[in-house]
Parts: structure tokens; C-alpha cells; sequence
């Protein structure tokens, strides 16, 4: 066990370090924090775009991919030191389409499938919209009911979704649909590949309450080569069960809450109110204390599950554990970030005298998503309890046997 | 003792619940959430105005109904529940603090055509991250027949949509003994000048300048010893004005609650609807809870400050309770609401976002701690204190 | 809505306060501090059954009830006060069998049943232990397997009881039998008063963390007569499940945790330590002031609950909230009082040394309990969700109509 | 960075392990609680010292196994799952402190005998309410070949059941340069006088009073400089057996979840395990998720302090979040046992009593936040400390 970066993982930081320093001007941050990042309604900046340009040249979007994917073949920890630094520096880095839907087309996909999207996703060039839920299902993914027919040598696809961020600036919809409406409702769902200006989808806007923009999105006779079928028909449930393990490490991040916590403890410790530094009141001085420590776990919890991949394992628990934990976190800190600044804390970000820039007012919009969004906390606790302890189901779904064995590895600290 | 409402207050309640579901509905508070508004919700403020709401607390001989307070506070949880614009809340607390400070042609004056429907108003009597710091920020300087104010006052609702502020100020020493005197500006007279801010709720809330030119002459001076203003006077009328802010967050609070549990009636998910499963049914409990205990102190300090009583500790009990209970019951809701909670569209951002302004204005959790620390006598020599 | 005491009230409250200044001697005070009260495994103390007797005598006991039964026939708000007083001189005052036991016979029992047990009841004479529990239940009472099975004019009752508070001191059980075990399994139950002494009952100790005896009870062919059945047969279920809502309330006094709480302000505010007074630590301070909010919201949901019953209504979503409430208001107050003192926080009442006589650790011991017994805070979560709101059973047990003008009225604080 | 354990570790761990259930069963621990006792559990420290695990940190000169700190770190994991005895964690805080400020002879002597077995001792270096205050309660006076100590040591561990306790003490203006020196003193010598407190937790904990005539020799004084001894040697030593400690309870803790997840899933209620029910789901899921996160910030600070760091910050979060890990996980085991956990005969109040003792030795939460504030320079002048 060792807890401290060695040389090569502190040249890495440095080198990510050096290139944000580099590539991240003021331009970026400014149209950043104009738009609030790529879901803003307008998509992705250009400056944006010329960002996510470079990283994918220097390959940082595959740097955990296979090199014969075109990726780098780094490890976990080395992923989780880029993401945490641009998380830090607050520039949106690889998005889902790299993450997640690369590493189950490269583990699932067929020969075709490899061919067809992972260059171009590697590139920046192919980019996707994850298509789960439907207004009827919510967090109950499996209850979906966009279907697939197969004509001919197409797949017609007629239904919707929602939450369909960025299908807006997509270019691709990574779309679960129902193949097998007679089979139980986990065996009968597959993963089609959609171009996103294929004829018959319709996106419509919802905007969320931090500015977001989300979508619905509308699928009406939509026909596919029968080709974008990833992997094996009826075969999806089980792709992106593993997909959403990966999906919830993607945000516990400690970054963006790091970065917070250092810039209100630098802020308290130079703005007076009243005559008093804000740090030498006694209780912003506890609560910065608290939240910093609460920063620190977070932060332990995403080199945890990173270890434990690198190790070959996944790391299910881990991850549900730090997604409950840095969600409540991250509420606690724009909550309490707020009100230190008393009636000023609900300033936002188009008032010049907003403290740090209405970054808290922000967070507290954007982090009551966090709680709900990748699995209600709520949900997640009770994968907690029974894939980590073997506690029963409570009948919402069909039971499974509890994995003691990766629960032990994990309670154990051990994964291996 | 008899902590239950009777007959006359439970059909107040519920004519006023009518009365504003009808006249303020969330169509109204999304409307005028939008920029560039003015506020002024008309119809609303008309009917607030012939029901003899907005006179509820005044007596008869200015136009009022000579109720308590207690009754407005019962009114205004209603008003909570749906998001009534602050500036009814801005002008009542205007005739509060008139009808407490001001002399009787002041009173007959002013209370009058706020009885009417007629005036609405705003205050800046105290800090508005403290109700409990009532300091002013602006001084007063007399010259001949009138007086000349300079200064700033932050966090002023509804300063540039309203037709009469009222501003406490200090003098200064070459016009005798320091005192406190409360002044009835008129915005954008000579020498005002406000921006208004960008707020987290889309309320109105400007920033006020006033240089010397702003002047005041006497009859809008309040005075009532005629020796400057006495400082518990003061205090009392930033307490009832707070218990009366919880009793709103109470109502908001409700509402919130009202709404989660509708929903989660209705969506279902796993084959259920929501409202079955044992965690969602916390989630309700637990704002229940919270809910439940704020109502209880919310009232008790507006019972008690409608009794004319300072109740120093149970404003700052009721305050940190409200705070809470709000928050929770919003933060609650989104959880339960999931996605659905989370767009624009639903509405329900505009309760979370109430919830959290009002924590901020008069005070959230350390202020109301550090009031209620000094309340118990738990703080030694004002030294140790590190906030004001 | 009125906040403040009546003049009526006031004197009441004076007279309490007087008697208990005459009447509560060191004696008692010190054997109380000793055995830890009542339910000790020596039982009442002789100093505590001399009060006892003086608080029959005045009628106190029978405060509540009608004068028909020797009562005084005063008001819950009045019963609150005296509860209250009590409470915070941490004498204990009239038990289950008076708060509870004897309601239910006067609401429910037979004129035999009136006459046998009232008068007794009101002296102090005839106490109940109150048998609901069973090893193999739990929070579950409607699955009670003890039966009593009529043979000519007796009751023979054999089975056995858990959590049978109070068994080895008083003189009867107030037991839930199975009377009609093919009913459906709330229908089949009724109440039998059984004298202790009767042959075939066997009462084994069960000592809790908080140093009180608790008992298991074994009946075998115990034989009561028939008319020691109260009310009639198998409507036992009826008459519990609206005592436990008024046993409920006998535990949301906020007497002893204001007498804490006091009593932690007041050293605080004396005692230095390393030559800081303790009041002036900010910390210290904040806590306090929490702590005493708590109290106060604590106190407003016990007399809102006993003015409610003074309008006639029955407070059940209030007494149920208050439970949840003052039971975790109660072990935040000696987890963070047991803190204040630092080490020193751990001695018991035995170390001359402890602060505050170890009243917050025992305090912490005693706590726990309180937030499963009388109904666990997760079932009565539940209780607020469903009965206070109308949601759904979640298939616990039979579901209830919503009682939603029950919760109309007091969510408004408005019953009547 | 790898937090994960190697295999070698884990082999630790896993054998440990056995080795406790074996030799530390739940009626040792309950037997040694009796009043009265010396808590000396002689079978299990014979198979302490026979397996190497006295002397694993130390090295193999001294007749110890050469592992680090961190090794003794999981020992003292799995030995907090059984509620070990204090006098194990005791000796080792008195070893691991010879081993770092010991002279090579005292090392011999003292550690020799400690990894054999032979040795129980104790020591009393900080504050036991604050193990991040080292200044002494005690002064030592210089008076011919040896010293003269004189002061009260509070809350000393099994002071009056072993063989030697080290404590520390400043030296006299009169004796040159005031300084911190320590000495290994013996119980029941002269001018040695102790009294057991009662405590909560049913552990030994003296008051020790030492008078002028307590004297030590000069193989007796702890002093690696020959000029009295370094602050940052004794810190480190007290963040060292702080993040020891952490360890401990995040393996309490844990026990105490599997214990709890053991019961609810034979318990029935309303004809169903207590473990479906997802109320009692989320009871285990919280104490999951504080116990989770305790376990990666104490074997930071373990590992940390291992390498010979100070690693104030770190072992300030760690004994935070383990106070808490370990409370919750207790009281979280409270509410789903229900009665079943509260009578004594079932055990479980021995894990709380040790959860909230461990609390407070060495500091609880205020405390911990007092050093955080101060490690993340929060705090300004040091005259705006109000606590030490």
C-alpha cells in the first residue's frame, strides 16, 4: 500500500500540469464560465473545442486505452491524476463517449464496431449522446421500451428518451433499445450505434436548474445499418451494467471540490467583513476544516478505486461508496459556501460583486443533480447493502446473489 | 397554553390559501421572476388590498383591520406556500415599522394608503446578513430645515420599483447627542442612486447610494421620542419582521413538502410508484420532521413579538429552524423528483431557490447561533465576540 | 394559539414545583443517582415508593382521568406540566399502568374490570408490567404467540413475553394473549390483567447498557379468571394500538433533557479548563446553543401534542414526530456532552471525578434505547409517511386508509 | 500510489486475524471488564510475543521482525475488531517511543524485553484529551545522580498493572536550559502514588501523583540529544500512536458492521429478515460509507507517520473520521438490533463503550478540527487559540 504519487506518477501530474498551464487561457475560462461548459445550450465553445483539439493530439483521451485501440496503455491512477487535474482546473476532459462507451465497444464490440467508431472517438471526431432512460423508466433502466425491429439489413428504431444530454452537439447517440420485447425485461435490450442526423430523431431542449441544457429525444423510423448493433444482439443489459459501474467513477472527482475549498479558505483568509478576517471567525474556520477534511476522503476514495482497477478489479463498491459520500459532500460545501458570505452569497456570477465570481451560488444549483443523477444515492445505498454486504433484495428487482467475495477484498482495503 | 389555532384563525387560513391560489399562482411568480420586471403583480396586490390584507395588522382609525400580527404571520405562511412576491412582504414590513415608530399623522398618513393598496415600500433598518445588527450605514447631517443622508445600504428589496424606503441613519456629532433616526426616501429623488443586483432567486434586491443631496424634510423624519430612536424599538421591529419572514419559509416549506408527496404518488418506477419505497418515504419523513418543528417556533416567535415582546432567543430559535426546515425540504424534493425536479420547466427550482435566500437574508445558521449564544449568556465580555 | 401559560396553569405549575421542593428529599435524590430509578434490578427504592405514595395521595396519579373514576379530571396540558416538573427534578412520576393501562380499562374495560383494577391503579396499589413483546416479534406485536385458552371459567395461558419492563416489581402483567388463533392475526388478540403471583409465571432478568433490569416472562398453564379479561374478546388489537400512541407520548418529555442541557450551560460557563472558561470556546458555545434550540422545539412539540388532546384529538402524527425527534436530540446531547470534558467525559457516577456526576455518560447509555423502543424511528418514519401523508404501505403490514384529515389538521396546526 | 494492500499484507491481515478470534474471543474480553482485574490476558500475549507481533516494528537487533509501523498499523486493525485489551496498544506506545528517543542501550533493554513478552508497560506523553498537546504536567528536578519528579498524571493506561511507565517532564530553570526530558519510571515506586478511575469503557486508567521523592537514574532518562528532547520527536510519536489508534477503531468499526449485517439477516419482523428492509439497508449503507472512508484516512496517517512523517493534517482527519466511523457504526448497530443489543448479555455495548472511549483519548471532534484549522494555517495569531 502506498499513498504517495512515485516518481513517474509526479512527472505525469507535472506534464498534465504543464500542459493545462499551457493550454488553458484565459479565452477558455472565460467562455467556460460564460456558458457553463459543454451542455450549456449552445454546445461546446470554440475555444472548447480548440482544447479538446489538443488533448486528444497529445492522445490523452486513450490514455488508458489499449495501444492497439490507438490509446497509451496507462494505467487507472494515471487516468484519475489528468481527470482530477483538469477537474481542478475546471476544463471539461474526455466525456462518456470516451470513458465509457469506448471501453465496452473495445470489450463487447465487434471487429466492425472497432473499426467503424473507435478511431474517430479517439480523434474527438465521434462523440455520443447516451440514450438510458425514457420518461416512463427514470432510474429503472431496464423498463425500457424504445424497440428495434430488425428489416432487412436495418434496424428500425421508433421511441424516446431523456436526460439525453449533449445529444445536441453529438455526433452519435449510444442508444439502448429493446430487441426482444417477449424475453424478461433484462435479456431483450442491445446497444445500437445512431448517427445523430440519421432522419426521423428529433432533439428537444430541457433546461436544467444550473443552465444546463438536456434533452428528449425523439425517434421515429429511424433506420441503421444493422452493423452499429454493438456486440451481440440482447445482449446490452450487460454491457452497460458494467458501463455504469464506470460511469459513477466519473464523478467523484475531488477536484472541482478541492479547487473550491482552497479558493474559500484563501478567501477567508484575506476578505474582512466587519472588520474581521472571515478565518478568524471560529466557526467558518471549523466548517473550512470539516469540508477540507471531507475534500481529503473524496479524494482517497478515487485513488481507492483507481488502485483497485489497476489491479484488475472492479471496483463496483468502492465507487457507489464515493459517489453517495462526495455527492452529500459537494452539497455541503456550496451550502456552506453561500452562507459564509452572507446576503452577498447569493450573487451570481453576472453581478460583479458576487464572491468568487457566484462559483458557491453555482454549486448549489449544479450539486443537487449530483444526489439523484447515476443512481439515486438512495438506490445506491441499497447496492451498498447488498452487493457488498449480501443483504436481500427488497423486491424492487430481481434478486442477486451478493458477491461476499469482492465485498471482503474491498472492506479489506485488499483487491487483488 | 394551547398550542392550536381556533376557529377564527384555521378560516382565516384557508380563505387566504383560496385567495392566493387564485391570485398568485406559479404562472405569476414565473413571470415575474423574468428580468427587467417591475414586480408588480396587480391584480394580486389589488385583491391583497380589498380582502384588507395588506391593513390586516393596523388598526381601524388608519384603515386597518386590527388584527396581531400573529394573524399576518398566518397570512403570510400562506403567502409562502406560493412564492408570494417579496414586495408584499417589503410593504408590510414599511407599515410595521411606521406603525410602531411613527408619529400619529405618520401613521394615519402612510398606513392609510398602504391599507389602500395604494403604496408599496420597502425598508433598510438592519444589516441584511443580520437581523440582529441594526447599526445603520448612512449618516445624517441636518442643515437648516431638513436633513442630508450619505452612505450605502446593500440588500435593499425592491428599492427601485417602490415609492418609499425606509432608511435608518446615525447623526453626527455637531448635530448633538448621536442618535438613531429612520427616514422615508423616495427612490430616485435627488442624490439616490441604486443598482440592482443579480440574485441566485431573481427577486429584487439593489445596492442604494445616497450622497449628501438626498434630504428628508421632517415630516419624513421618524422620530418617535423625538430624541432619536430607541434602540429596543428597533430591535423589536427586525424581530417580528423575521418571525414573520419564518412563518413564510414555514409555508414554502409545506408546500414543498405538499408537492413531493404528490408527486411520488404518482411516478412510479421499479413497477411502483415511488411513494412506496421506505427510502422516499423518509426522504418525506425527515422534512416532515424538520417542517413540523420550524412551524412550532416560527409561531411561537411571532406570537410572542405580536405580543410586543422582543424574544430575542425565540426569533434566533425560529430563524435556524426555518432556515433548515426549507433547505431540507427543498434539497429533499429534488431528491425524490429526481430529473424531473431538476429542469426549468417543473418549478420546482424556484422553491429552492426561496428556501435559500431567505436562509441568507436576516441571517443563516452562525448568525442565528451567535444571537442565540449571546441570548443564553454564554458569551462573556463583548471581546471574545468575533462577529459583530 | 396561545404560547404562554395561563394564569391557571402558572399556579398549577408553582404547585408542582412546590410539592416537589417539599417532597423530593436527598434521600431520594441520592437512591435514585444509586439504583438508577425504578426499573433497577432492585426495583423501586424505598425512598421512591414514599413519594410514590404522596403523589397517590394527592391524586396526582389520576390527574387526566374523569372524576368518576377518582380522578381529577384536568387537562393534557395540565398532565404536561406535571410530567414535565417531574421529569426535569428526574423523579420518576405515574407509569404505563397509569398513562396507559388504566385509560384503556376506563375506555375499553368491562364495569367488573372498572371496578377491580381502577381504584388500585389510582393508589399505587396495583401496578402492571406491560407484556406486549415476544422473543420471536419484536417491533412485529400483531405476531404474539402467548395464548390463553378458555376453560370453563379461567383463562389458561401459556407462552412467553420479552422486554417485560418493571415484571419483578409490580403486581400484575397487562398481557396480550391469543385468544382466537385462527383470526387473521391482528383480530385474534385481547388483554388479560394477571396477577404476578399467580402459580406458572417465571420472570428472568434481563439487564440493559443503561444498568436497568428488563425481563423475559414464561407462562405455563398460568389460570386467571375470566373476568381478569378486559373488555371483550379478541379486540385486544384495538385497544393496544391506541394505548401505544399515548405511550408513545410518555416519552417525548422534554423535562430531563432541558435539566441536561441546563445543567451543561451552567458548568460550561463555570469550569475552566487549562485556564479557558469552557462557555468560551467557540466551539463549546456553538453546541450549546444548538443543544438548547433542540430543547426548545423539543418542549413546543410536547405541549402542541397535549393541546391537541385537549381539543379532542387524538396526536398521533405529532406524539410520532416528536419521538423521532427528541429521541435523536437526546443522544446528540450526550454524544456531545460526554465530548466537552474530553477525557474526563468517560467516568462514570462511581469516579468522584466525573463531571456533572457522569450524568452524560449514563445519559449516552440510556440514549440508545430510545430510538428503537416505543416503535423503532424507521417504522415510525413510515407512520408520518403513511398515516401523516397518505403514502403507500410498502407491504409491511395491512395497509391503512390514509387518514389525511388527521393530517389536514395538524400539519396546519389547526385540530379541531 | 497504490492504495491497496500488497500480498504480503494481506497474508498479514488474514493470519492476524485468526490469531485474535483464536486467542481474543468475545469472553476474554468480557471477563477482563470485571472490576478489579489486572486485565492481563496472559495466553494471548504469550501467543503476541510467540507469533512476533510485540516486536514487529522493531528492528531485528532488538530482537523485533523488522516490519514497519504500517504492518503493525493491520495488526492493530484486526486486534480493534476483538476490542483487544488496552495494555497490548499500551506497550507498543511505550516500545515505539523507546525505539524512536531511546538510547541503543535503552533500546536493547526495554525492546528486547517487550518483543519477548516479558514487558507491559504504558506511557504518558500528551494530553489524553488531546494527543496533539505534549507539554508536560509534570516537572523533573536535577538532585545529585538523579531526578526528582513531582506532578499529577491524569488518565494513564493500566498504570497500575505493568512494569513501566514513560513520562515526560520539563526540567527546572535551575537545571539549565528548561527542557523536555522523559523516564521510564516503575509503578509502586517510592513517591508513586495512582488511583483507578471508573470509567465508561470498564478499562484501566489511573490518576497518577508523583512526589519529589519519585527519582530516576540516568539509564532511566530518556534523552537522545543529551539536551533535552526534540518537539517534533515527541509529536511525531503522539501522530504515530494517534494514527495506531485510528486504525484500531476502523477495525472496531468494521466489526461492528458485520456483526450488524450478521444479525439483521436471521432477525425477522413482520415475517420477513430485518435486511430487506431498506430502512435498515441504509443503517448499514452510512455506517458502509463512514467506516470506508475512515479505514483510507487512518491507514493514510498510518502510513504516513510509518515513513516518519509528522503528518499533522493527516492523522487530524483520521482520528475525525474514525471517531465518527466508529460511533455511528455502534449506534447505527444500536437502532438495528433493537433491544436484542441492548442487554448486556449480547455484547454489543462493549464496542460502543470502546468506540466512544477512543473518541475521546486523544481527541475528539472539536479537537481534531483545532489541529486541521491550525494545520491548514487557518488560525492567526496564536493569541486568537481559545483552546491550548
Amino acid at each position: 500500500m502506498e499513498f504517495e504519487l512515485n516518481d513517474s506518477q509526479r512527472r505525469w501530474r507535472q506534464e498534465v500540469r504543464d500542459f493545462l498551464a499551457a493550454q488553458v487561457p484565459q479565452e477558455l475560462r472565460d467562455e467556460l464560465w460564460q456558458t457553463g461548459g459543454p451542455d450549456s445550450p449552445e454546445g461546446p465553445g470554440p475555444h472548447l473545442r480548440v482544447f479538446w483539439k489538443k488533448l486528444s493530439e497529445k492522445r490523452w483521451f486513450g490514455l488508458t486505452w489499449p495501444k492497439e485501440y490507438g490509446g497509451l496503455g496507462r494505467g487507472a491512477v494515471d487516468q484519475q491524476i489528468l481527470l482530477t487535474e483538469l477537474d481542478y482546473a475546471g476544463v471539461p476532459g474526455p466525456d462518456l463517449t470516451v470513458t465509457s462507451v469506448a471501453p465496452m465497444i473495445m470489450e463487447h464490440g465487434t471487429p466492425q464496431n472497432k473499426a467503424e467508431f473507435l478511431p474517430g472517438i479517439a480523434k474527438g471526431e465521434i462523440t455520443a449522446a447516451v440514450g438510458y432512460s425514457e420518461p416512463d423508466a427514470g432510474t429503472d433502466l431496464a423498463s425500457l421500451r424504445t424497440q428495434a425491429v430488425l428489416d432487412g439489413d436495418e434496424w428500425v428504431i421508433n421511441g424516446s428518451k431523456i436526460w439525453n444530454s449533449h445529444a445536441h452537439h453529438t455526433t452519435h447517440e449510444w442508444l439502448c433499445v429493446r430487441t426482444d420485447p417477449l424475453a424478461p425485461k433484462h435479456r431483450g435490450i442491445s446497444v445500437i450505434m445512431v448517427p445523430i442526423d440519421t432522419p426521423g430523431i428529433e432533439i428537444r431542449p430541457l433546461i436544467t436548474w444550473r443552465g444546463s441544457r438536456t434533452n428528449e429525444a425523439f425517434f421515429t423510423d429511424v433506420r441503421v445499418p444493422r452493423t452499429h448493433l454493438i456486440g451481440e444482439v440482447n445482449k446490452g443489459w450487460q454491457y452497460i451494467t458494467g458501463a455504469l459501474d464506470l460511469e459513477r467513477g466519473f464523478i467523484v472527482f475531488d477536484g472541482e471540490m478541492r479547487r473550491e475549498v482552497d479558493r474559500l479558505i484563501e478567501r477567508c483568509g484575506t476578505t474582512t467583513a466587519d472588520g474581521v478576517r472571515l478565518a478568524d471567525r471560529p466557526e467558518v474556520r471549523r466548517r473550512l476544516a470539516e469540508l477540507d477534511a471531507g475534500v481529503e476522503v473524496a479524494r482517497l476514495f478515487a485513488l481507492e478505486a483507481a488502485s483497485q482497477v489497476d489491479e484488475g478489479a472492479i471496483p463496483t463498491i468502492t465507487l457507489t461508496t464515493a459517489k453517495i459520500y462526495t455527492s452529500e459532500l459537494r452539497q455541503k460545501i456550496a451550502d456552506y459556501g453561500m452562507q459564509i458570505f452572507g446576503a452577498a452569497g447569493q450573487l451570481d456570477r453576472h453581478d460583479p460583486d458576487a464572491p468568487l465570481n457566484g462559483a458557491m451560488e453555482w454549486l448549489y444549483r449544479s450539486s443537487a443533480r449530483f444526489r439523484f443523477a447515476g443512481g439515486t444515492n438512495e438506490v445506491l445505498r441499497d447496492v451498498i447493502a447488498q452487493r457488498g454486504h449480501g443483504m436481500p433484495s427488497s423486491g424492487r428487482r430481481p434478486s442477486r446473489p451478493a458477491d461476499k467475495t469482492v465485498a471482503d477484498r474491498e472492506l479489506n482495503g485488499a483487491n487483488r | 397554553m394551547r398550542i392550536t389555532l381556533t376557529d377564527d384563525q384555521i378560516e382565516l387560513q384557508r380563505s387566504v390559501r383560496s385567495l392566493f391560489a387564485k391570485e398568485c399562482p406559479p404562472e405569476l411568480v414565473r413571470e415575474l421572476r423574468a428580468d427587467d420586471t417591475t414586480m408588480d403583480p396587480q391584480r394580486l396586490w389589488t385583491s391583497l388590498a380589498d380582502t384588507g390584507i395588506l391593513g390586516l395588522p393596523f388598526s381601524e382609525d388608519v384603515g386597518g383591520q386590527g388584527a396581531g400580527l400573529f394573524e399576518l404571520g398566518l397570512v403570510l405562511q400562506e403567502a409562502g406556500r406560493v412564492l408570494c412576491p417579496t414586495i408584499v412582504y417589503s410593504t408590510l414590513a414599511f407599515g410595521i415599522t411606521i406603525d410602531r415608530l411613527g408619529s400619529p399623522e405618520q401613521r394615519r398618513r402612510w398606513l392609510r394608503s398602504l391599507a389602500a393598496g395604494e403604496l408599496r415600500a420597502s425598508t433598510a433598518l438592519w444589516n441584511p446578513s443580520d437581523s440582529g445588527d441594526i447599526r445603520p450605514t448612512v449618516t445624517a447631517r441636518r442643515d437648516g430645515d431638513t436633513w442630508h443622508l450619505a452612505g450605502t445600504i446593500d440588500f435593499v428589496q425592491n428599492a427601485d420599483v417602490v415609492d418609499a424606503v425606509l432608511v435608518s441613519a446615525r447623526t453626527l456629532p455637531e448635530d448633538g447627542p448621536e442618535r438613531t433616526l429612520a427616514f422615508i426616501l423616495t427612490p430616485g429623488q435627488d442624490g439616490w442612486r441604486s443598482e440592482r443586483h443579480r440574485t441566485f432567486g431573481r427577486d429584487i434586491q439593489c445596492r442604494v447610494h445616497l450622497d449628501l443631496a438626498v434630504h428628508a424634510d421632517d415630516d419624513r423624519v421618524i422620530d418617535l421620542l423625538d430624541g432619536g430612536l430607541d434602540e429596543s424599538d428597533l430591535r423589536w421591529v427586525a424581530n417580528a419582521v423575521t418571525a414573520l419572514q419564518c412563518m413564510e419559509m414555514v409555508g414554502g416549506a409545506a408546500a414543498v413538502l405538499d408537492r413531493t408527496v404528490d408527486y411520488v404518488k404518482v411516478r412510479e418506477q421499479f413497477g411502483r410508484p415511488l411513494a412506496g419505497f421506505q427510502a422516499v418515504q423518509h426522504l418525506v419523513a425527515d422534512a416532515h420532521i424538520a417542517v413540523a418543528g420550524a412551524r412550532l417556533v416560527a409561531a411561537q416567535a411571532c406570537w410572542r413579538t405580536a405580543r410586543g415582546e422582543l424574544a430575542e432567543r425565540e426569533v434566533a430559535i425560529a430563524k435556524l429552524h426555518s432556515n433548515e426546515a426549507y433547505k431540507l425540504a427543498t434539497l429533499n424534493a429534488h431528491q425524490a423528483h429526481g430529473g424531473m425536479g431538476y429542469i426549468l420547466e417543473t418549478g420546482l427550482h424556484m422553491w429552492s431557490e426561496r428556501a435559500k435566500t431567505a436562509e441568507l437574508l436576516g441571517g443563516a445558521w452562525d448568525t442565528q447561533i451567535g444571537r442565540l449564544e449571546q441570548a443564553l449568556g454564554l458569551v462573556g465580555a463583548p471581546a471574545e465576540r468575533t462577529t459583530p
